[in-house]
């Protein structure tokens, strides 16, 4: 993390703020549906990733993640995260019409590194989700998220989403995280 | 009369009694009849490479570790512990040099023996017999091409002869494209639906444009291939199916024509025909065989999908099926050929899937739907195409119907189930049981 | 005898088997035997004015989608679709020019004909006679001035018969007041507890100043008026009833004098008094009707409030009810009048009123209490008053008693239940089921 | 939002931080059953409101909640919320005889506006209530928060709570949000 | 035949038919002819000191309040209210003058008599017989040295002679040892097991090392004491039995003499010789019984453990169980020796206990693997020392057998359980009954 | 909270931040499963204690809790902590093998006091389990932390957890909070 230890706790409390002002709004377009604004601020190269986890021994701990490049849940570029987007304005996009509430808890944030323009953001998430009659889910886990400085303004160029459960509990996961 | 006893489904009319969905009675007795007496895929050669290697599986309820000795055997062993019924294995996968017991310490061989209990001679002073004592195996476990299925009855026929010609052709369409490596991975979720309506699903290509209709849009899948007017639909012994996409010889000609001269890739299915074309691969399908590119389901619940796929639907109840997708690569494949299909594998099915994600939802409700006092009254109505096809012999032996977007293959899907749940016996279901119709009426 | 069948409860003594409140299958019985017959409030006209105006109620465990259709009549159809039995409705209101199923794309029209299928012809090749194969409707629906019911039952008695005088009075209370409008927004919320013990509770005088003590000692509502000494009960056939506040005709017309005297608003239902005054209201109630302020049940289940109110109590299981508050305006009151109301309607009911939020540990420990092995045996006592009151047979056939706080509103709930259930048909209930008791035994 | 963008990063974060001291001490009063030390930090004009939520097709999705001075689930002014307090008090208010246990987890908390003496504050909250033998209750949403300073001090001039929740899943709500 | 009604245990083989575990008909049996007929534990007289003191627990699934009453008296009062069956105490423990009622204000004395209704004559005119609905009184209260029991069958035998000696002796354990008082705070938590197996688990000195062997290879306890090879085990009528670690005379003998010599701990049971010597103790413990430092279970369900704790396994299910934990100090004893206890009262059971929090699992594990089709038929081998060991009857009548580790106490258990199943009432019960063996076969 | 009070809100939000960011680095700690590093931010002197919570009526509410120094689910020091944490290494700790999936949501983190080098601090925490095929328990309540500067660095000198359950719905509590 010497990147981060570099700055003094005025600096990376300044820095923990604007992180802090970017994910909260950032959430925030989530869970108020202006999914165009929210890819506006994703930056072209964006690496949105959920892998897979299962249950494994203590021994073989180690094995309880897929691998990068291997299955997932998520393994998004920019396009694919415009077509989860693009889908709810075609219509016929039965998982979110009508439309799903969702809650985004973000809570834990911490900065765990700084490369140039790059800040390396950890943080620890309860994405609550209610659909009809109060239907509910829930997930939970932790996001490791890289935010770019793009001309003074903060962009998300990764988004590695670990869950905590294995089987997915829900019927689908038309949300984004 | 016992045949009588299950009546939800009428061959005639396709109209079905919806109760089968909701049922505790009927559930508990597809435990026992369907899932107790099938044989249930439970993993690929792939998966568990090595000795020691285990992945464990589902038959119904029971839980089951499958894992490979040290001859290189693989055993299905019941994951219940013989003095209280503790489970030995909790990961979902690994390996292990033996299971461990972690209540009182039994510990169990690769297939299943006992042969540890802690101070067995001082305390067990009357002796046990240690043979007697294991984990419980299935009644039989075999492969066909590196697809491992077991069955907890031993009555049970063969799996060659249980899979037939239309469940061994479903898995040939994954086997002769190469050599199958299952990929590290499984996506598992649950859905809040009957099992058997998530199967009757994989036959539906009538509900893609509608249910899928975003994916459409966005032109993830082309139109043709996720809705094309020519379809075919090959029934077999027991429940399995084929339905889907299904070309003529004369289109099947022209595919390979293009192909040859270069123009390949003009229509979505020269993809595969490509691959039909190698040495073998259409002998092997089959003359009718290889005009298909549908969706086999071997009966009761492994959907063998186009993308490099194959799904399973684990009942959890009446009103909950868990979904496990399994994607696999071929090892001697180009690798732009494994990335594209594992990008579908990412991105199509599985609960974050543009496609799958619609589903569940449609699925839940036509589920939930059966329980209201007036709504599990009415009848369902599955007629489309009944009647209105004739399936022709070919001389090969392969029977196929060329056809629309029909629901043949549901139709024989709740024949099928229903014939399993009125027999008592493998024996009476293999007296009993339909021939797949030579001609649908 | 199947008039036997049932026995949970005991007119002569006013005791009750509390089994009727958790057992399973009387609760399913239920949902047959009196929901699946009884005339159910499904909403008010004024909720849909508009062509494609929609809104979604239950009758038992049905959904059904009250719709008003182009030719301005109001349709209740069931929410379950012919193919798989999928809902086509899943928003709670709207407007919609018809009803298309996510599933497989058939859609409805506003009268639940079928009036699309994506390709009809080309797929279903045998044919469908479209005409069959539409949304379920209703076995009838009617309304009583603005308030429309539905039944499943074609052998239901007209609604006018069904409500008989004392159901109608009930609505008369709200409609003689003027121009019902209903107000968007229906509050909801779940409480773990038997539907029949919500709707013993608002016959119920007796809880009030204990269970809502703090209300009222914080004036939310005047004493006098939460649990006055004068009570009325009026009792109508199939198990309707009105019991609360009642006064004699001397104080009624104490009251008018006052109103004429401008010193009206002394005593609280004076409030009441002046509106049926207006010209022709007290006539349209009647000489006995018009001196109760009491709590109507439309049976099964629903409550007509003084707040401008009704509630619905919806069965969700033997252990679960749920509570939809609807609210209304009268379209020609003085604003403050209805603003008097409104702030009732958002402060007094639903689950953060400062009357209801009290109310419901109670109700769900009354239900869960019944499921004891000791407890279940116990008797409940719902004695008050039984055999201490005549009733008084007014020359215009109203027929009222004048007490005090008592249990005969909720005996006759019990009772007639009982009647629903111990009979099979419409046709036997009407044979067999009680009169209103001209004096109460 | 221009109140707020006239404001330097570090002003952000001071004023941020004010607003998380102001909304966390609040939340503790209402956990820990300091209902009358609540009530001083609200303002005499507050209004407390809970609209009702609808489930409707992304079509009408305007429809969703109900409007201001139609039906709610909350609607106060001072002396509703006086009452609500008071009630305790005066015994006989079963719902929280035995007392409820509650436990407030506020988040994502951001500063939309600012006007003269208000601020306005978004947050996300799950509200957690377990009564008896740990029967359990989650309401989960946003609220729109003006905070007002009054001699130097912030007091709540305003809370709007949307819930994610249209059926309310509990057998009452008879905790302050 | 009644007696062949319930068959699920061999006592010839020690093998258990799982099913026992998960039939929910079992269950409801169970809450009627185990819980409904035994003699429960609800409290220990030290928890409730003063008139007014009440503590809450539950006899199968009915809740009970444990009060006492201004003459001192212990009254068990069924917690439900006769209007409506409400709760009238919602608390876990307090003080108070009466159970007010807070659905109408009826009012309850400490011994259950009605005391108050707002409105008796006013409104119950035809008047109520106050002593008829009072809160429901248990059959039977009654102490052994100060542990509270309670029975809700008036044919039960008396509280001593159901304990019998092996019962009392089990109780002696704790109350030889100096006045016991209960701590304030019982530890609560809830597993996904069945009952039975909580309770047969306490006889299991065979999990220890196993299921506790990260606790062991800290020390937390030492080695021998957690699984000493000098095992006792006595069986007493109805089912209660005591297991676990005993020795023989010689070994008690030179205890005492390291003792006397001060060199007394060397063995982890000198700590509880040292206690035994004091003056009476030895003689009220028996001959046989000083010898024992093992687990009695008094039949159903409180595990007198050697940490100056009891435990009681309520049902919730067939699924679930709720352990509470009660922890005693002994009023005389030298402040480090309760301590010592505590320590280990706050760190060895319980949700976080370093011994317990391993159970869990293995007790859910157990319970749900009952579940499956074909495990469900698998038998259970419980047969640990079966027919290998001789009971030895002392001048004294007590009956001990020294052995090793074994299952005699769990085959007990279940054979007494079935014994109580299969009986129609406690006089069939107490002739079908089989007496401890003498020898065990 | 005088020692609070003396402080400046630029020289709070410093506090708060430090603590903070210390809170969030230990909960990392524990959810990541690095055990042995949690071991090193505690003091030799740590007191980490749940007491047990009871339904009482609202007028003996005073009750709800046990007293320290009697029964409780956790009165641990350093020495019971080092067991818990060591169990997990020697083997057969079947609670945690499979290991099991946790996350902390921290929130509501607030300084009620300063004393010399130490700082308490409030927080309120959602602890987030699943086991095996997702199988999920949640503990939510409030923590009383004392964080004591050693060297320059926070270390946990103090844990009182407070939560909202009374029975532990859970067949274990095999975490730390
Ligand atoms: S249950 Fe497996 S060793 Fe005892
Ligand atoms: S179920 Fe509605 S169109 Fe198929
Ligand atoms: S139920 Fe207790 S007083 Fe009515
Ligand atoms: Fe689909
Ligand atoms: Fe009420
Ligand atoms: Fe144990």
């Amino acid at each position: 993390m010497s990147g981060v230890e570099q700055l003094s706790v005025q600096e990376r409390m300044l820095l923990k703020h604007e992180v802090e002002e970017f994910l909260f709004m950032e959430a925030e377009l989530l869970d108020s549906r202006c999914f165009d604004d929210w890819l506006s601020v994703l930056t072209e190269d964006i690496h949105y990733w959920m892998p897979i986890r299962r249950t494994t021994t203590a021994r073989e701990v180690e094995r309880e993640f897929t691998k990068p490049g291997g299955m997932a849940f998520f393994d998004d570029d920019l396009d694919y995260l415009k077509m989860r987007v693009d889908r709810l304005r075609v219509g016929r996009a039965w998982a979110e019409d009508p439309p799903s509430r969702t809650r985004r808890l973000i809570t834990n944030i911490r900065v765990t590194d700084i490369k140039g323009e790059e800040v390396a953001v950890g943080c620890n998430f309860k994405l609550y989700r209610t659909r009809l009659n109060s239907e509910e889910d829930s997930w939970i886990g932790r996001r490791e998220d890289t935010l770019r400085r793009v001309d003074g303004h903060f962009k998300l160029a990764r988004r590695h989403i670990f869950l905590e459960q294995t089987v997915i509990l829900s019927q689908n996961m038309s949300s984004l995280f | 009369m016992s045949s009588l006893k299950h009546d939800f489904f009428d061959a005639n009319t396709g109209i079905i009694d919806r109760r089968m969905f909701t049922d505790e009675a009927i559930y508990q007795e597809e435990l026992k009849k369907i899932f107790g007496r099938a044989w249930n895929f439970v993993c690929h050669q792939s998966q568990i490479p090595e000795p020691g290697d285990y992945f464990m599986n589902w038959i119904g309820e029971d839980e089951v570790i499958v894992v490979r000795d040290r001859e290189g055997k693989v055993n299905v062993l019941l994951n219940s512990c013989p003095p209280r019924g503790n489970t030995v294995c909790r990961a979902e996968l690994g390996n292990t040099r033996s299971f461990f017991c972690s209540y009182h310490g039994w510990n169990f061989d690769l297939n299943g023996s006992l042969i540890g209990m802690p101070g067995e001679d001082v305390f067990y002073r009357s002796g046990i017999d240690k043979k007697e004592w294991g984990l419980t195996p299935v009644a039989k476990v075999d492969d066909y091409k590196g697809f491992v299925f077991a069955t907890l009855d031993p009555d049970a026929p063969p799996l060659d002869e249980y899979l037939g010609w239309v469940g061994r052709l479903g898995i040939d369409f994954m086997a002769t494209q190469g050599e199958v490596e299952f990929l590290d991975g499984v996506q598992k979720n649950r859905i809040q639906c009957n099992w058997k309506i998530a199967v009757d699903n994989l036959y539906d290509w009538y509900h893609v444009k509608v249910s899928h209709g975003s994916a459409m849009k966005l032109g993830v899948l082309s139109d043709e291939s996720m809705s094309p007017m020519e379809q075919m639909v090959m029934l077999g012994e027991y429940g399995h199916g084929i339905g889907g996409p299904g070309i003529s010889e004369e289109r099947y000609q022209e595919s390979e024509e293009r192909i040859r001269t270069g123009e390949g890739g003009k229509i979505w299915y020269d993809r595969d025909v490509v691959k039909r074309m190698r040495p073998g691969v259409a002998e092997q399908l089959g003359p009718v065989g290889k005009r298909s590119f549908g969706h086999p389901n071997i009966f009761p619940n492994l959907w063998v999908a186009l993308t490099h796929q194959v799904c399973l639907r684990i009942p959890r109840g009446p009103y909950e099926t868990e979904l496990w997708w399994f994607a696999y690569r071929l090892k001697d494949a180009p690798e732009e050929e494994n990335l594209f299909y594992q990008n579908s594998q990412n991105h199509l099915f599985g609960p974050a899937g543009l496609l799958e994600q619609d589903d569940g939802e449609n699925w839940s409700h036509s589920t939930r739907g059966a329980t209201g006092t007036l709504a599990k009254t009415r009848p369902l109505n599955l007629s489309m195409g009944l009647g209105a096809d004739k399936m022709s012999q070919d001389p090969s032996g392969q029977v196929g119907v060329e056809t629309v977007v029909n629901e043949h293959g549901q139709r024989w899907h709740y024949q099928s189930w229903q014939e399993w749940m009125n027999s008592e016996s493998w024996q009476e279901l293999m007296t009993n049981h339909s021939m797949p119709p030579g001609e649908i009426v």
